[in-house]
């Protein structure tokens, strides 16, 4: 389907024939797609197309709904991560995600941040305290709020500077694939374009999966780009050639703004 | 829209009548306690001392066969006493007898006394010569005048006697609000002693000693020792009686009744405590059970049947509480902590804490519920277990709501009436610093004191005014933790991004 | 709203007096069970004549005569100087009528060698200054205090009477009904309680004790005759309060209590009839 | 790979303990939660299985249709019930019109300024007032102020005092739940503000507002301390009749019964008392139960 897909290596996530269904209604249909590693791929399309439920089945958020089932196969790293063998934390903790609407921990913003790799991996204050930084840092946080940041409740921090806050919290926990549910859609102008260049810049070291339904952002941040719609994988492939040379009439209404 | 047509002006003017009624309510309530309340304010302070003259070698008396040493029991006692009614508590028959003449005293009892209540001993009249002297209520707050004639008869033979004198028994002199003083105005011919002053709240028993002075005839009674006992107020009504009422005495049918609510006051909030302290962890848990983890199936199930407690009238809970619980909780802590009855301060806080569930559990589930669930697919999403997620995410987001819940569990407890009254075992007690003790001990607590001696009060008597003045202390305080409760269940923090 | 404005019309419009042809009887707690089981045998008599029964307190029942609103009073302690004066000053009356002789037991358990006390002993036991049997003759074994509580006027009386009106002692557990004393001193082998004589007679486990009036003096059992001389020395009587002098149905009903039929209600229930 | 964590990461073998400890913790927490609904589930059962099964033996029709007799031995408790269900629909009357009216005024005229928050908040506090408050309360006011007397109206207006804030409430948030696309219907139709809350937000608010009704008034039907002063009384040979004359007069009811029953526990025996328990828990039940049907028809009904 994408040309450019060289060795398998490359390939992170693999999705085969994947139909999902809340209750009777089915949202995905035979969705097939093949991620690249350590690249940013955007998921568009109009609403309700199931762009959101393929981002979640990827870290299977989607368990918690009831009535939630799928058919099909999701493989990570060449592990089916649906079989019964899959371990959720171990699955999460390879799989970040960051929500549309910033939701850090009512609490402060070191605790925040330390509360995940403490849980899982049991460090102490001071491994904890560079881990904090780090992830600050890495998340482009730590400048605006590296005075105060453990006694700093984290719901006192501007919209924008909260969505960093929940990728800090992510990157902390050292996933390797990172799932973003329209991490822009709740921000303004200005904290949106930090938030871009954030993703650009984590881009080299983790495998970006972001669901946004604005074209333009698309273009901006991505390397590939996935175009859905009613539940279907229209077309995939390089962000360039998706807009450029879109192979489908579908993708061609879409990226001109003639629906959705 | 049009804001209003004539028409509908009944209607609108019957609703702001109503809006104006609930508020009337609210004012209605602390004006009508407190306008009750007042009747405490009314309360005429008793006092009372016995006086009577001893030898200094005490010997059994004659008639009794008793050592006379406890006044109480001396029939030849007199009482200087106001501001109470009925008995004196000496003999009925003594009430208002005259003073003791020679002759009756003649091979009975070799000393006399008497009292008279007059303004200088110019007044004295022989005829109003009386054992006992009391007064009523109003005169006394203004401050009184007590005259007290000594003697001794002639079948007396020592050189000297001894004035015994000691407070009635059921007044307690440091709970006084009056100065109490007792003087010699006047020794007999020939006699002299140390000028006497002596402080009876300072000192309220005590014998002083004096040279034996002997009454030859009837006349000659009031010539003796004559002492005054001079009452006078040292503080108002009002700062008395709200001191009286934050004593730790809780006496209110006693000749002298003592209206100190503190016992009232601690035991139900200790009972309170309890209650609560078995009830949210099991409540919250419940809760918990409910808002994250149980299937939508059998939440449908369960929150009817814990509803289901809510409507249980308390009186029905309590009479199960007395024949059911009672007997099996004596049962199981007889051998341990030595409970002989199951009307007691356990049994209540364990009833109570029954009641409180469904209270706890569905403020509790409201609270858990009004997290937002972005919480959850967050910390669900950094890979933490159902136990993390609630215990680090959820239960403190909803912390505000979790102390609503106690606060308003609290409020509950508190103003809990029937079971603590068919099941604390009715003792106005302070509790003991040995928890052993108060557990397994009678307790009461304001509601059911309130609930209990309204039946037998007098009212718009000073009883009845202190049972109000526990009612609207009652109100305030359940007032002030709904209100507060109310504040921290509205609080929503994460609402302020 | 409307239904309030009717309530508070029905309220403005109530009269004092109940109707025609009822006799409202309230007060006395310890009378309830007298009161109920009058009402009852005369209303089989009289059908013509309503008796409404309510307790409360011996208080409740002299206020709402003192108010006017109760026909007859029952209580179980004199009326007070100063509730004669509030009545009077109202505009009633008080006429006292003693309608039942009542003699209060002290009992202990079947078990406890002690067989009679002095009205002192008594009320050092009460008051807290005795707390153990060997004090007053008995084994060495702690004193269980039970008591009525302090809605019955039987724990009015006992206090005036015994304890002198000193307050109870710390220990002290408050019974709501006589049988629960009876029951509980069954099986608590240090209890003392007491209570209205005729609960006690034939009751397993406890037996009835003898008071001496005074330090010295033989003790008496509250036996009837003890009772009714005056010998036996905690003893009172029971009295129907009305205004001035009864009259109309509160007559023939009083009337009808103190014939032998009343009275034998009196004994029925379990005090003494006034012979 | 820059990551955050680095080489700190511990090894799998150790992560993998940790997890599997993480994850059988959680499943006894759960257990945990679980045992705790069950058990306050079973405990609840129980005590409501054993009052049924104390009461029904005394239970049946001449136990609930006929007075006590033999001076209260034996008998039934028809004087009660019929005072229990005398006084609820009384305090149902009162409370009705001003608690409804009361519900209206705060969700829409009262608007949102400071002292309005105030009072609101205050009748949520008086909605958790002890109820043996509002019994000194009707004692003071209604017993010796207006009718000198303890009667039937005098504990319905009581009662009325207890259930009132709980209505107002319901009846607020019952009218705050209409969507206010409805009201916005009504006002483009050119309805007046009153108009518009009788035609349109009244009948959607009902189901809520009746169930907070009847629930309130279920509840104050069971509580003994309001009336203990203001309508109670033990016994009366009086012909039941149903007129004006009712009103003034004090009722026998259930909670009052119990109340005297427990404390002239010698005389009323136990049989009758477990009977009169499961009546009383029965006859709330039951206007419960009506609630709950209310509201779940409504929601079938409803579908916004």
């Amino acid at each position: 389907m994408v040309s450019e897909i060289a060795s398998r290596e490359n390939i992170v996530v693999e999705a085969k024939d994947v139909d999902f269904y809340y209750g009777k209604n089915q949202a995905l249909k035979g969705v097939t797609i093949q991620i690249i590693r350590n690249k940013v791929t955007c998921l568009i399309g109009p609403s309700g197309c199931g762009k959101s439920t393929f981002l979640r089945s990827l870290n299977r958020m989607n368990d918690r709904i009831a009535g939630a089932r799928h058919t099909g196969l999701i493989e990570i790293d060449g592990e089916n991560i649906y079989s019964r063998k899959t371990d959720l934390m171990q699955l999460r903790r390879k799989v970040g995600m960051v929500f549309q609407k910033p939701n850090p921990f009512p609490t402060t913003v070191y605790e925040n941040i330390a509360m995940a790799p403490r849980i899982h991996y049991g460090f102490g204050e001071r491994e904890l305290n560079e881990i904090v930084e780090t992830a600050l840092q890495k998340a482009a946080l730590w400048d605006e709020v590296k005075d105060d940041y453990k006694r700093k409740h984290a719901l006192a921090l501007s919209g924008g500077q909260q969505q960093r806050l929940c990728i800090a919290r992510t990157l902390a926990i050292n996933p390797e694939i990172i799932l973003m549910d329209e991490p822009c859609s709740a921000l303004d102008p200005i904290s949106t374009y930090k938030i871009e260049e954030l993703i650009k810049e984590l881009s080299g070291d983790y495998t970006l999966i972001v669901v946004t339904h604005n074209m333009h952002q698309a273009g901006r941040i991505s390397s590939h780009t996935a175009f859905f719609n009613l539940g279907e994988l229209v077309e995939y492939g390089t962000t360039e050639s998706i807009f450029q040379r879109p192979a489908k009439r579908e993708t061609e209404d879409y990226v001109s703004g003639r629906f959705g | 829209m049009k804001r209003l047509k004539l028409r509908d002006l009944p209607a609108v003017a019957l609703v702001y009548l109503s809006g104006a009624l609930v508020v009337l309510v609210i004012v209605a309530i602390f004006y009508y306690l407190a306008h009750e309340a007042r009747y405490a304010f009314d309360r005429p302070f008793p006092y009372g001392y016995r006086f009577s003259l001893q030898s200094p070698i005490l010997e059994p008396d004659p008639y009794t066969g008793q050592v006379l040493d406890d006044l109480t029991v001396d029939p030849n006692a007199t009482l200087l006493a106001a501001n109470f009614e009925g008995d004196d508590g000496i003999d009925e028959k003594e009430e208002g007898a005259p003073m003791a003449t020679l002759e009756e005293l003649e091979g009975y009892h070799p000393f006399g006394t008497g009292s008279a209540v007059i303004d200088s001993l110019d007044d004295l009249n022989p005829q109003e010569l009386f054992r006992d002297n009391w007064k009523q209520a109003k005169d006394a707050t203004k401050g009184d005048r007590f005259i007290l004639f000594a003697f001794a008869t002639q079948e007396y033979t020592q050189p000297t006697m001894k004035l015994a004198f000691q407070p009635d028994a059921a007044f307690s002199p440091k709970d006084c609000p009056f100065d109490i003083k007792l003087r010699v105005i006047r020794t007999p011919n020939g006699i002299e002693v140390e000028p006497v002053e002596i402080d009876l709240i300072q000192n309220p028993s005590g014998k002083i000693e004096l040279p034996t002075w002997i009454a030859k005839s009837d006349e000659e009674r009031t010539n003796g020792y004559v002492f005054e006992m001079v009452v006078t107020p040292k503080k108002s009504n009002f700062t008395a009686t709200i001191a009286g009422f934050f004593k730790t005495d809780w006496a209110p049918t006693l000749q002298y009744p003592r209206y100190g609510f503190v016992p009232l006051l601690l035991s139900t909030m200790l009972m309170a405590l309890l209650a609560l302290a078995i009830a949210v962890p099991i409540g919250l848990a419940c809760s918990t059970y409910l808002a994250e983890i149980a299937p939508a199936r059998i939440r449908e199930w369960l929150k009817p049947i814990i509803e289901m407690l809510a409507s249980i009238p308390t009186v029905v809970l309590g009479y199960f509480g007395l024949m059911i619980v009672a007997p099996s909780v004596v049962k199981v802590f007889s051998q341990a902590i030595g409970m002989t009855s199951g009307r007691s301060f356990l049994t209540a806080s364990l009833v109570l804490a029954f009641l409180l569930l469904p209270t706890v559990i569905s403020i509790g589930e409201d609270a858990l519920r009004a997290v937002p669930s972005s919480f959850r697919d967050g910390a669900s999403a950094l890979g933490f277990t159902a136990k993390e997620t609630i215990k680090k995410v959820v239960l403190p987001a909803a912390r505000a709501g979790v102390v609503a819940t106690v606060l308003l569990g609290f409020a509950r407890a508190i103003g809990e009436t029937m079971i603590i009254w068919i099941l604390s075992g009715g003792t106005a007690v302070m509790p003991s610093i040995d928890p052993v003790k108060t557990l397994a001990g009678p307790t009461r607590g304001m509601t059911d004191t309130i609930a209990i001696e309204m039946g037998n009060v007098e009212f718009e008597g000073p009883h009845y005014g202190h049972l109000f003045m526990i009612g609207l202390t009652l109100f305030l305080i359940t007032l002030a933790i709904n209100l507060i409760g109310y504040a921290y269940g509205r609080k929503r923090k994460w609402l302020a991004s | 709203m409307t239904s309030t404005l009717i309530a508070t019309i029905a309220l403005a419009g109530l009269s004092p007096a109940p109707a025609f042809g009822t006799v409202a009887v309230k007060g006395s707690d310890t009378m309830l069970i007298l009161n109920q089981r009058f009402a009852e045998a005369f209303g089989k008599k009289h059908p013509g004549i309503a008796i409404e029964v309510t307790g409360g307190g011996s208080s409740i029942g002299i206020n709402a005569f003192i108010n006017g609103v109760a026909d007859i009073c029952a209580s179980s302690r004199p009326m007070r100087k100063s509730e004669i004066d509030r009545a009077r000053s109202r505009g009633a009356t008080a006429t006292e009528t003693p309608i039942a002789l009542d003699g209060l037991a002290v009992i202990v358990n079947i078990n406890n060698p002690v067989t009679s006390l002095t009205m002192d002993q008594l009320r050092r036991i009460y008051i807290g200054q005795i707390n153990n049997w060997s004090q007053v003759g008995g084994p060495n074994q702690a004193i269980v205090v039970l008591s009525r509580d302090s809605n019955s006027g039987t724990y009015g009386f006992f206090q005036e009477k015994v304890l002198k009106n000193q307050n109870w002692g710390r220990g002290v557990r408050f019974m709501p009904s006589t049988a629960e004393e009876a029951r509980e001193t069954a099986r608590t082998p240090g209890a003392i309680a007491y209570g209205g004589v005729a609960y006690f007679k034939g009751r397993d486990g406890i037996k009835i004790i003898g008071v001496a009036p005074a330090e010295g003096k033989p003790p008496v059992l509250p036996t009837e005759a003890n009772v009714r001389n005056k010998s036996y020395p905690i003893w009172r009587y029971l009295y129907y309060y009305t205004n001035g002098r009864p009259r109309g149905e509160v007559k023939t009903f009083i009337d009808w209590c103190l014939s032998p039929e009343g009275q034998s209600v009196v004994e029925q229930v379990g005090y003494y009839s006034l012979k | 790979m820059a990551s955050v964590i680095g080489d700190r990461i511990p090894s799998r073998a150790k992560l993998a303990a940790r997890d599997a400890r993480r994850k059988l913790n959680s499943r006894l927490f759960e257990v945990w939660l679980w045992s705790m609904g069950v058990l306050i589930t079973l405990a609840i059962l129980a005590v409501i299985v054993t009052i049924v099964i104390k009461g029904l033996p005394a239970m049946n029709w001449e136990f609930l249709s006929t007075g006590p007799k033999e001076g209260m031995k034996e008998g039934g408790i028809w004087p009660m019930l019929r005072g229990s269900i005398l006084l609820m629909i009384g305090t149902l009357l009162i409370v009705l019109p001003v608690g409804v009216f009361g519900g209206v005024f705060l969700a829409e005229y009262a608007g949102t300024s400071r002292l309005v928050t105030l009072v609101r908040a205050c009748v949520v506090a008086l909605a958790g007032t002890p109820s043996v408050i509002y019994g000194l309360f009707g004692l003071a006011v209604f017993v010796l102020l207006i009718t000198k007397h303890t009667s039937l109206i005098a504990g319905c207006l009581t009662l009325a005092m207890f259930a009132l804030p709980v209505i107002v409430l319901t009846t607020e948030s019952a009218i705050k739940a209409v969507p206010e696309s409805f009201v916005e219907a009504g006002v483009s139709l050119g309805m007046s503000k009153w108009q518009v809350i009788r035609k349109v937000i009244l009948p959607a608010a009902l189901p809520g507002i009746v169930t907070g009704l009847v629930l309130s008034t279920g509840r104050a039907a069971g509580e003994a301390p309001p009336i203990l002063f203001t309508a109670g009384i033990y016994y009366s040979t009086a012909k039941l009749t149903f007129d004006l004359e009712m009103f003034k007069k004090p009722v026998a009811n259930l909670p009052y019964h119990l109340a005297e029953g427990y404390r002239q526990g010698s005389v009323i025996p136990e049989k009758i008392i477990w009977g009169t328990c499961l009546t009383l828990m029965l006859l709330v039940l039951l206007i419960n139960l009506a609630a709950i049907i209310v509201r779940a028809r409504a929601r079938k009904r409803q579908v916004w």
